[in-house]
């Protein structure tokens, strides 16, 4: 869509005479700057915000109320504050890597913006390997915290930062061999194409395509949890172990981009989640909107936000009532239980993929109604609770 | 067995080592020579109906008038529910008592303690540092001629009261 | 930061500097600095009844991110050093609260031959709280003081002749 | 070498050799609840030795004793374990009733008994709350202080003060239960079972909390006795030792309430996993205790007569009082003056403070945390 | 291995199932209102009304009621009160020329008001005092030399009447002195 766009524009002799290569560049940059300024940061500080909502709320706590309205700009003064805190640099500490290490996570981080599909033209740019190059490019982030670790000098650091990569290189796997269960059924790399092939309703998405790829789903999810450092994997910033993991020297700004990429690669992780099995932007066909093309792609960036943002709450939500595994187990739970589920899974897909090409409807239904039958349970297990405890009930959730 | 019943099996086995005992006071104690206390406490320790099996604290009273302290053994046993209270007297310069850290571990710490506050020294002590005082205190404060110093690294350990 | 200080008093300056002072004063990161008795009243006023989160105020364990150092409890002249190298580790703009009497002058302490009477011989306090401990809500009340000393700073304008020093 | 259930192989000399690192762990950090420092000498992951090194509260209230009198020093007390200053006030009062041959009406014990329980209570929800904070879930931490608050609203009540009570004097308590006390107390009775029930649904049923407790630093009787271990770390262990049992004082011969003790429900007898459960078992214990204690108390007086100069005659006198960290012996000289000559309490913490250097060996760097968080350590008791 | 694999299964189901009641305990909380009190300004009540009259604030003094006796002074164990109360020659009357309290040395133990005569020295549910400096804590309550109070039979005076009721009410709820001092004599 970018490259029509551009294409058109140096119809009209826009650019002059530059190259078309160089024109495209630009326009990436362009949209880059647009997608990072007017989206992913504020997308990642209003995170910071709506978590200690969440967590407060789940705590019987009110959170942040006071800043803005309701503590709306509660992440803009964080924000702005940590820009112009003082920055130290410890004299110990590698100067130069330890003020590149956050460059390099945010790139990374960034990055993965690039591919990421918000409507069927919303997207800077639809790489045919897609998913590949995100996965790529959110491993980035380790190399970024395990530069943080060494260069800071600092023992607890340098904890974090090799509790990261072992834990990064070690779930790569399990999360690459189960995003390859959706791969192998729809044959592309690409987001859209992926997004393509699902429907809107819950029965056309991929979680619900085989018992494998329902499996599948918790793989990656537990996978990408750990990799983007969430509890109950949150070893490399552990804050009752390590102090502060690998930021535990960072200061002012440089923190403040380790603190932008934690809450925004929560954004990350839904967003690959729903792309893959959750039917990314597909929305229901709501005849009055969906019949201009600016109505479409409105309703359909809705929809990927609402599933996303869902994820990141639900991510939100999970740190909030688990304790943090120990190293042993993080990797036992990988190599022992994820990985050869995972392997199983990718073999299993491959089979059905064989043996229904086309998919197979009845259990497509079937899995759609064990999924909301656990949700039902789940929401008689909440009453149940809310019941035994006897706690005073509010809808409202501003109070 | 109540205490006074112990102090005679106690007497009965270390006659001599046995200094003292007051079986009025409100715990009944019993004073005993120092070089002996390890002894002793072997064997209120391992005689099948004693069985001290645990050192619930050891603590020092300096009595600068009498020119000694006195370290205080209180021994219980969780098989028979019963006490024994022993005391060891030591001068209170250049003191020495043998550790009983090899019959009970708690007495480690606890030795470590008395050290740290009394400058009692304690015999083949696998540790005895200073534990609860910085390293370089001068002094032990728990010492009855014990003087504050008027500053640590600077810092003046006295402060003017705003209300004078 | 070069720019501190270096500005002249102006319109502009004057609202970028209250704006500062505002994001300041909506996000007061509180280092995880418990000490004795009060470290359990810091810990309830984190908690649910009393919820400092509400002015944006948030714990950290390291000393590099947090803006405020709570002295909660009696300073032992062995803490008193490691309290020293902790406050120098924080970056500016930072703030001291002493809180509860052992804290803010020995306290019940005065007797003590081990306690250093009174945080601020080793480090500048910036607002003192009575109570021993304080409750929560005595600590709520310091921090919000210490909000409004926040927005008496100048940061870009040149300081003041008079006026509120640190 | 097995290391909690995970095997590590450490083959040294063969060219991969790994250096010791040294790690210093503390004063300031967020999970010491206090200042506590451990020098921990580590090997990646695994420690091979955490040495503890207290002191830095030592606020010498030992020495203070000898100079604030006998009334003077029961504000002090409630600072030698803030989170459970009951005790102490309890503790220090019942020294000086024994020294001075004081008896407390029975009204008063009572009273001593409903304010201890209540905080006991809350000294464990602390513990237990903290302690899953340390492994890293946050929010039962929150719930438990959200009880906590309740409780010391009730405290507040009682004696005017949240942490810090000072209630005791010798010869009893200082003030009576204001009215309405027993339904207050009732009230939050009742709605503290149900929310033990959630908390373990919330935590003592999860996997990963057990995973993470479970078979971890496991203490053996014979070790815990030998270091004096008391309380709930020596019940843990599966030796069945309650102060309040089996050496009775005040008035708990007259009420009924069981000891648990570790059965190593998740792993082992006498693992981190048993000493946290024995607490959330022991409030279950105190809830019991606290509604027998408001079916039989009397009427009365709820304080001796006592000299406001208090001499007790020469002598010295040693008791124990079962304290929310367990056995606390405080042991005092009196030398016939109306300020005490010697005063020195041995403390729970002390105790389990010293055998951490002993069961950290070999366990992963995120278990000490864990071990520390177990014991239940309060900074000040260990310094005093 | 059937039992291994019977493990490992019961492991996972284990985990899942564990950690699907949890999150139903914390879900249940979404709903649940929060139990913060929010301090200062959006309660109902002032937290300082809410709080129960044992509760040990800031120390305040009555002067209308001071009997200049000085047991207060005597009784805090760390020196926090400063009273200098002098008999003045030409009138014979107490004369009370300085009555400090330190509120930031103050540890709220209580023991000051326990032996006042009169309820004079109390507590109050007051707990806000933070300020920026030591000297602004310290509460001087005599502002210029007044006369102390002395105790009467029936009090007719009626400024005194309803000052002297509140401070035998805060007597009646705490210690009395009178069989204190009694105690000390036997």
């Amino acid at each position: 869509m970018l490259q029509q766009f551009l294409d058109s524009l140096i119809a009209d002799g826009v650019f002059g005479g530059l190259p078309r290569d160089i024109v495209y560049l630009i326009g990436m940059a362009a949209a880059g700057a647009l997608v990072v300024f007017g989206f992913v940061l504020n997308v990642a500080g209003v995170t910071t915000f709506v978590e200690r909502r969440v967590w407060a709320r789940i705590q019987s706590r009110v959170g942040p109320n006071r800043v803005g309205p309701q503590g709306i700009l509660q992440w803009l003064a964080d924000g702005i504050k940590l820009l112009m805190k003082e920055e130290v640099i410890p004299f110990a500490a590698d100067a130069r890597l330890f003020k590149l290490a956050p460059f390099i996570v945010t790139i990374g981080f960034i990055a993965a913006f690039v591919a990421m599909p918000f409507s069927s033209v919303l997207i800077v740019a639809d790489l045919n390997l897609g998913i590949l190059y995100i996965t790529a490019m959110t491993s980035l982030v380790v190399v970024g915290i395990m530069v943080a670790g060494w260069a800071s000098n600092n023992k607890w650091s340098l904890i974090g930062g090799i509790r990261a990569a072992a834990q990064i290189v070690s779930y790569e796997i399990p999360a690459a061999l189960s995003i390859f269960t959706v791969i192998l059924v729809t044959g592309t790399l690409s987001m859209q194409g992926i997004i393509q092939q699902q429907g809107w309703g819950p029965w056309d998405w991929f979680i619900f395509h085989s018992p494998f790829t329902f499996v599948g789903f918790f793989i990656t999810f537990i996978s990408l949890l750990a990799e983007g450092n969430r509890t109950p994997f949150d070893l490399p910033e552990a804050e009752s172990e390590l102090v502060a993991g690998f930021v535990t020297e960072y200061s002012g700004a440089r923190y403040l981009f380790f603190f932008l990429v934690e809450w925004g690669n929560l954004y990350v992780i839904s967003a690959i989640l729903v792309t893959l099995f959750l039917g990314g932007w597909q929305a229901p066909p709501i005849p009055v909107i969906s019949d201009s093309a600016v109505g479409r792609n409105v309703l359909e960036f809705l929809t990927f936000f609402l599933k996303s943002y869902f994820g990141v709450v639900l991510m939100m939500w999970i740190r909030a009532t688990l304790p943090r595994t120990r190293v042993d187990q993080l990797m036992t739970t990988c190599w022992k239980y994820l990985l050869p589920i995972a392997f199983f899974n990718f073999m299993g897909t491959a089979l059905w993929v064989l043996v229904f090409p086309e998919g197979f409807r009845f259990a497509e239904i079937l899995l759609t109604a064990v999924g909301f039958g656990l949700l039902g349970y789940f929401a008689y297990r909440v009453a149940f609770h809310l019941r035994r405890s006897g706690a005073q009930i509010t809808l409202s959730p501003l109070s | 067995m109540d205490a006074t019943e112990i102090f005679e099996r106690l007497r009965a086995q270390f006659s001599d080592k046995i200094v003292s005992v007051d079986a009025e006071a409100v715990d009944p104690s019993a004073v005993v020579e120092g070089d002996a206390i390890v002894d002793v406490c072997k064997f209120l320790r391992d005689t099948e109906d004693l069985r001290c099996n645990v050192l619930t604290n050891q603590t020092g009273v300096d009595y600068k008038e009498d020119g000694y302290i006195e370290v205080v053994y209180h021994l219980y046993s969780y098989t028979h529910r019963h006490y024994a209270i022993l005391k060891v007297r030591t001068p209170r310069d250049q003191g020495t008592i043998p550790s009983v850290e090899s019959v009970w571990k708690a007495a480690n710490w606890l030795e470590r303690e008395i050290y740290d506050l009394l400058g009692v020294r304690f015999s083949s002590h696998s540790d005895l540092r200073r534990i609860l005082m910085p390293e370089d205190w001068v002094g032990h404060p728990l010492r009855k001629d014990f003087v504050e110093p008027t500053e640590y690294h600077g810092i003046s350990t006295t402060r003017e009261s705003l209300l004078r | 930061m070069a720019l501190v200080n270096s500005f002249s008093q102006g319109v502009i300056t004057t609202t970028a500097d209250q704006f500062l002072n505002w994001t300041r004063k909506s996000s007061v990161w509180w280092m995880l600095f418990g000490l004795a008795c009060c470290a359990i009243e810091l810990m309830q006023t984190q908690g649910p009844r009393a919820d400092v989160d509400r002015f944006g105020a948030a714990p950290r364990a390291s000393p590099r991110q947090s803006d405020l150092m709570v002295v909660a409890g009696t300073l032992t002249l062995k803490m008193a050093l490691r309290t020293k190298v902790l406050y120098d580790q924080m970056p500016e703009p930072r703030y001291v609260i002493s809180m509860g009497a052992c804290a803010s002058c020995g306290g019940l302490f005065q007797l003590a031959y081990s306690v250093c009477d009174g945080v601020d011989k080793v480090i500048p306090v910036d607002v003192y709280v009575p109570g021993c401990p304080p409750r929560p809500e005595a600590l709520t009340e310091g921090i919000l003081k210490l909000q409004e000393k926040m927005m008496t700073e100048t940061w870009l304008v040149k300081r003041p002749a008079v006026g509120i020093e640190a | 070498m097995s290391v909690a259930g995970f095997e590590v192989e450490v083959d040294r000399g063969s060219g991969l050799e790994t250096e010791e690192m040294t790690l210093n762990m503390g004063p300031q950090h967020p999970s010491t609840h206090g200042v506590l420092r451990f020098v921990v000498k580590a090997d990646g992951e695994v420690m091979r030795r955490a040495v503890p090194d207290i002191g830095y509260l030592h606020r010498s209230i030992e020495k203070i004793s000898e100079k604030v009198g006998y009334h003077g020093f029961m504000p002090y007390t409630d600072r030698v374990d803030y989170v459970a200053a009951m005790f102490c006030n309890q503790g220090w009062g019942m020294v000086t009733e024994k020294l001075a041959g004081i008896e407390v009406p029975k009204r008063g014990e009572y009273c001593r008994v409903i304010a201890a329980e209540l905080n006991r209570i809350s000294s464990h929800l602390l513990a237990v709350g903290t302690m899953i904070l340390d492994i890293g879930a946050i929010t039962p931490f929150f719930h438990a202080f959200r009880e906590r608050e309740k409780i010391n609203d009730l405290l507040e009540e009682l004696c005017g003060a949240r942490l810090t009570y000072n209630y005791m004097r010798v010869g009893g308590v200082a003030w009576d239960l204001p009215p309405g006390y027993e339904e207050k107390v009732l009230a939050f009775l009742n709605q503290l079972e149900p929310m033990l029930d959630e908390h373990y649904d919330l935590v003592s049923e999860n996997t990963l909390f057990r995973g993470r407790a479970a078979s971890v630093a496991t203490i053996s009787a014979e070790t815990a006795i030998s270091y004096n271990l008391v309380g709930p770390n020596l019940r843990a262990s599966g030796v069945r030792y309650d102060v309040r049992r089996d050496e009775p004082y005040s008035v708990y011969p007259e009420l009924e309430f069981d000891v648990p003790v570790g059965t190593g429900m998740a792993g082992e007898v006498g693992d981190s996993f048993d000493r946290y459960y024995l607490r959330v078992q022991e409030i279950r214990e105190s809830v019991k205790i606290l509604r027998q204690c408001f079916q039989q108390i009397p009427d009365g007086p709820v304080v001796a007569k006592v000299p406001r100069k208090l001499k007790p005659p020469a002598g010295d006198a040693q008791i124990r009082v079962e304290s929310a960290r367990g056995d606390m012996s405080w042991y005092a000289v009196s030398d016939g003056s109306e300020f005490p000559y010697r005063c020195k309490v041995r403390t729970g913490s002390f105790a389990a403070m010293s055998i951490i250097e002993e069961i950290s060996q070999g366990l992963m760097l995120a278990d000490l945390v864990t071990v520390i968080a177990s014991l239940d350590i309060v900074a000040p008791e260990v310094d005093r | 291995m059937a039992g291994v694999l019977n493990t490992y299964f019961r492991n996972i189901f284990d985990t899942a199932a564990t950690v699907f009641e949890g999150m139903a305990v914390t879900c249940s909380h979404f709903v649940r209102k929060p139990t913060t009190i929010q301090y200062p300004d959006r309660t109902d009540v002032r937290v300082q009304d809410t709080l129960p009259y044992r509760y040990r604030g800031i120390l305040e003094v009555d002067l209308d009621i001071c009997t200049g006796c000085l047991a207060c002074e005597r009784a805090c164990p760390i020196d926090c009160i400063v009273i200098d109360a002098k008999k003045d020659k030409a009138t014979r009357q107490m004369m009370l020329n300085r009555f400090d309290i330190d509120i930031a040395k103050c540890m709220y133990c209580g023991l000051c008001s326990e032996p006042c005569p009169t309820g004079s020295i109390h507590h109050t549910p007051e707990f806000e005092g933070a300020d920026y400096s030591l000297e602004s804590m310290l509460r001087r309550f005599v502002k210029e030399p007044v006369a102390a109070y002395k105790p009467k039979k029936v009090e007719d005076d009626p400024k005194i009447l309803p000052v002297l009721e509140r401070g035998m009410r805060y007597l009646d709820e705490f210690a009395n002195p009178d069989e204190e001092e009694k105690g000390a004599e036997a």
